[in-house]
């Protein structure tokens, strides 16, 4: 991929089958956060930007963002580009993505990234930052996180994440749990809540297919693991816990403790065949029950 | 030598389910702990009167040889993938079955982590007992997940240091799984902690009998030859530097597991 | 109070109302009059004396849909 | 820089690595290829290169995997059963189009099979096992010296093509100590790596870099569709068939039976065509260096009237198939296999009398 342009975004144009066309963004094309852009209301009055989209996030001018309607992956990686941003890091970062719905969304992002195989993200960030992390005069330290579903983190990459752990690796693994496997249209991952019927539990799952794994509990019981904690963006209340989670997690990446890793809880409407706002409804009443919020292991 | 009306009884030999191997010592370096392991495991199977009902699966590593040595229904499976095999025939075979696995320290949590979580996550009512030599024993000492801080193998030449990491503590780490039923850690040093660990297998498998959820023993056990010491360095090795960095006793037993322990046992 | 504004970008909403549900003023409705290119219930900035700029919307929109503006008394010094 | 030392091949693959420049590896502990890994964890730290550790073999290739990304000289060492689980891996590093060296020791199989020397790799070291669709160079050494030139010829290779490559040893080669001459080997200039991953500040046009193991499925720029991708691969693969074939041949011009044998097997060979010369036999022998892209042009041009073949594997028949895709219906192809062994025991080799009683056997019909 030598060269991308931004242009070359508009190809998601073919799979997602609209012509790009003349649809016309209404923002502009490119600002700077803060500027009033000269733009002035009728009554004497300028506009400052309170919030938009993250400037490493790439305009795609003539699509939407190809996931589902009222996905809330997006929104999470929303939190970590403002995070990156306030930390000013956008330069040293980069992003391993894993295999699943997000796997769309690095190439959305004006960051590097290197996609691995499914599961697989804790191995290559290790390397990754072991690599260019070597305390070269000619370079600052990067910040490695990886955006993992729950299946691949904790599924096909249990061996890996529970290994990179083991060897106190410090990277930042961000763990997106919409509680099913999204891209494959919603079967049971082990991060599905009992009672939570999915394509291949229709009944619901039940204590036969086991218990809903925790993943950043079960991280707090390794001596490498630094940071470990689980939000949500369901509500503003808590997108800014979380958003205050990932900041403390690169911190203590930067500050080279050990391995930190944040869930963060997501809504699935397609999957859970809701509609976006039940969802919403839906992990607040029977998905926090079962994954509480908040800090197992911190600084 | 016996008196006339005095007779002999075996007190401990091998135990029944050994197949003898009259010309040949059990193929294990001198010293090593695993084939006691074994042994505990085979007492407790035959105190349970679960033997006819028990099925082995073994990974890859030097316990891969029980294969050819115990009298027991058993199944091989590639390196790390015990759990895997042990949860489908569990759940094929359906009836009393007690199904447990043998695996190293390195097959159970180094290549077979994602395999041993997952069978957790999915509670499956297996037992699982992993023999901690705290390296990789079957080719040559190298570092394993579970190798003490301090501790020299081929690959930390220098002994490990927190920059490899720091040792994996499989049963507090499974412990933290709801679909867990049981989790001890014992030792094969001493006779106590013999006897000791021996109770902790019966109690996992008796969690396993009342469908409990997953049990786990680790056992530690000493690796002479790999560890460069004689076989009596190394039990001081392990009592001193082995056991402080891995505590032994129960880290879960679900309400009511001792109390149907005993029932199941009876 | 604060006046605010917001730019909702009629090419990358999709209708899934997050941003109606989490205006604390109902500043944004979804009455199903306007859908977007792709055929989404658009949402629409449809009280905008009632928004204060929290920028609350913007967050909580999954597809970076929404900008979100604080207005302000124009600076002599800004370009005009 | 050229020093003699008397080493084990495993050791002289390090050596080559080292030579090569490459900055970090990766492994996991197999027989018969550990006293690689624990020359890297012995000698690769105070170098101030990486050495890692990994919890399995795919751990191991997708840490390459990394490392291949930001754009180092990365490797991994693996045998039979680490092969396998390398697969998914090594597919995606051909999609990804990432340079990287795995040295495969072979071992017995299938399965766990034997720790001791076998070649039961060729297969799936040349056609692959992972999602198909990709190639890799496949270089098979034969002494502990060809060990250590081969891993810059590896490395140069990889980063040439931009695609993982092969060096196929085995239980025999690895094990086995001989005089080995360390030297810097040269070659041609390569482009730089523009397409590493450093962290968007370190680029010089402050543009970001992706690597995805998506290319054609998920559009690009430099490939819009899915076919432009495979028309790019295409030409690589032609590129490599035309370019990179390599090949030993030792008296086949007037031969009447031509040896055709890999790795530790052509030495055996070797000795078995010098028996047979002494003894007025007119035999050849043909040693492919390059398994894949595989020399069938070379052994092609050496059918000609009355010539015959005789393949010797320690395995039971797998490069066996190319000689006879590659010779057709035009000569007769013989093989002899791991059965004959000296002595009915794992620990056997076949040595050239073997070779030679076949030999005798084909040249008396």
């Amino acid at each position: 991929m030598n060269g991308e342009s931004r242009e070359g975004l508009a190809l998601f144009g073919g799979v997602l089958g609209v012509p790009p066309k003349a649809l016309k963004s209404p923002l502009p094309a490119s600002r700077e956060r803060g500027d009033t852009g000269g733009e002035r209301t009728s009554d004497h009055m300028q506009r400052q930007l309170v919030a938009g989209r993250p400037d490493a996030w790439m305009r795609l001018e003539f699509n939407p963002i190809p996931t589902c309607p009222g996905c809330q992956e997006p929104t999470a990686t929303r939190a970590v580009l403002d995070v990156l941003e306030e930390m000013g890091m956008e330069g040293e970062a980069i992003l391993v993505p894993g295999v699943g719905c997000h796997s769309l969304i690095p190439f959305m992002l004006d960051l590097d990234h290197v996609m691995s195989a499914h599961g697989r993200p804790p191995d290559l960030a290790s390397a990754i930052k072991r690599v260019l992390g070597r305390g070269a005069a000619d370079r600052a330290l990067p910040l490695v996180f990886t955006l993992q579903g729950d299946g691949d983190c904790i599924a096909i990459g249990a061996g890996s994440l529970v290994n990179a752990a083991a060897r106190s690796e410090n990277i930042t693994v961000l763990m997106l749990n919409n509680v099913n496997y999204g891209t494959t249209g919603g079967q049971m991952s082990p991060t599905t809540p009992l009672g939570h019927a999915t394509s291949t539990t229709p009944g619901g799952r039940t204590p036969d297919y086991g218990y809903p794994v925790r993943v950043p509990e079960m991280l707090a019981t390794f001596q490498g693991v630094a940071y470990a904690a689980r939000g949500a963006v369901n509500t503003p209340a808590n997108y800014q816990k979380t958003r205050a989670y990932i900041k403390k997690a690169f911190q203590t990446q930067m500050a080279g403790r050990g391995l930190s890793m944040v869930e963060v809880l997501c809504s699935c409407p397609p999957d859970w065949h809701m509609t976006p706002l039940n969802s919403l409804k839906w992990i607040e009443a029977h998905i926090i029950p079962q994954f509480p919020l908040g800090e197992f292991k911190g600084p | 030598m016996t008196d006339i009306g005095v007779k002999k009884e075996l007190v401990a030999g091998r135990p029944d389910l050994w197949l003898r191997m009259e010309n040949n010592p059990i193929p294990s370096c001198p010293g090593c702990h695993e084939p006691t392991a074994m042994r505990a495991i085979l007492e407790a199977l035959e105190e349970l009167d679960a033997v006819g009902d028990a099925v082995m699966v073994v990974g890859v590593g030097c316990s891969f040889a029980f294969q050819s040595m115990v009298d027991l229904d058993y199944l091989v499976c590639a390196h790390g993938r015990p759990p895997d095999g042990a949860s489908a025939v569990k759940r094929v075979l359906k009836g009393d079955h007690v199904v447990f696995t043998i695996q190293g320290d390195g097959d159970c949590i180094a290549i077979g982590a994602g395999a041993l979580i997952n069978a957790a996550a999915r509670a499956e009512k297996i037992t699982i007992f992993m023999l901690n030599n705290a390296n990789y024993g079957t080719t040559g000492g190298q570092l394993a997940p579970t190798t003490p801080l301090g501790h020299v193998t081929s690959t930390t030449p220098g002994g490990r240091t927190p920059a490899h990491g720091y040792p994996v503590r499989v049963p507090e780490l499974l412990a933290t799984f709801q679909g867990v039923a049981y989790t001890a850690r014992g030792a094969m040093n001493s006779p106590a902690n013999y006897q000791k660990t021996k109770g902790y297998i019966k109690k996992a498998f008796a969690a396993q009998r009342v469908s409990l959820g997953l049990s786990f023993v680790e056992m530690l056990c000493a690796c002479p030859p790999n560890w460069h010491m004689t076989p009596l360095d190394s039990l001081k090795w392990l009592e001193q530097t082995v056991i402080p960095q891995f505590p032994l006793g129960e880290f879960k037993d679900v309400q009511g597991a001792s109390g149907k322990t005993q029932e199941a046992t009876r | 109070m604060a006046r605010g504004e917001i730019v909702i970008d009629e090419n990358f909403c999709k209708g899934c109302g997050y941003c109606s549900k989490f205006c604390a003023r109902g500043c944004i409705e979804q009455n199903g009059d306007r859908f977007s290119p792709q055929g989404y219930i658009l949402a629409v900035f449809a009280h905008p004396e009632k928004c204060n700029a929290c920028g609350v919307c913007a967050w909580m929109c999954p597809d970076h849909a929404i900008e979100a503006y604080r207005l302000v008394e124009a600076q002599t010094t800004a370009h005009s | 820089m050229a020093d003699r030392l008397f080493v084990q091949g495993n050791e002289a693959v390090a050596w080559g690595a080292v030579s090569a420049g490459c900055e970090a590896f990766f492994g996991y502990p197999i027989t018969p290829q550990n006293e690689i890994t624990e020359w890297f964890a012995r000698e690769f730290p105070r170098m101030g290169r990486v050495f890692l550790q990994s919890q399995s073999e795919t751990g191991s290739i997708n840490m390459l995997h990394g490392a291949a990304a930001c754009g180092v000289r990365a490797m991994t060492s693996t045998s039979g059963p680490g092969w396998g689980l390398m697969q998914e891996g090594m597919s995606n590093l051909a999609n990804a189009e990432l340079p990287c060296v795995v040295v495969l020791v072979q071992r017995g199989g299938p399965g766990a099979g034997t720790t001791r020397h076998a070649q039961m790799d060729y297969a799936s070291a040349t056609h692959g096992g992972g999602a198909g669709g990709y190639r890799n160079i496949v270089l098979a050494p034969a002494s502990v010296q060809e060990l250590h030139d081969f891993m810059p010829l590896a490395f140069h290779l990889a980063d040439k093509y931009r695609n993982p490559v092969v060096v196929l040893s085995d239980a025999i080669l690895g094990q086995m100590a001989e005089p080995l001459e360390r030297k810097q080997l040269e070659f041609e200039p390569l482009p730089p790596k523009d397409w590493a991953v450093l962290g968007k500040a370190h680029h010089a046009d402050g543009k970001r870099r992706g690597i995805s193991i998506g290319q054609g499925f998920i559009p690009n720029p430099d490939f819009p569709t899915y076919l432009s991708f495979i028309d790019h691969l295409d030409k690589k693969t032609k590129q490599m068939r035309q370019d990179e074939v390599r090949f030993e041949a030792l008296n086949v011009e007037s031969a009447r039976l031509i040896l055709v044998a890999y790795g530790s097997m052509a030495r055996a060979c070797q000795g078995a065509m010098e028996m047979a010369r002494a003894e007025g036999l007119d035999v050849g022998m043909l040693r492919p260096i390059t398994l894949w892209p595989f020399p069938s042009q070379a052994i092609r041009r050496n059918i000609r009237e009355g010539v015959q073949f005789l393949v010797v594997e320690d395995s039971l028949g797998q490069m066996v198939e190319d000689v006879e895709t590659a010779v057709g219906e035009r000569a007769p192809v013989h093989f002899l296999g791991m059965l004959a062994r000296h002595e009915p025991r794992e620990m056997g080799m076949i040595f050239p009398d073997r070779i030679l009683e076949k030999i005798k056997e084909i040249c008396r019909k």
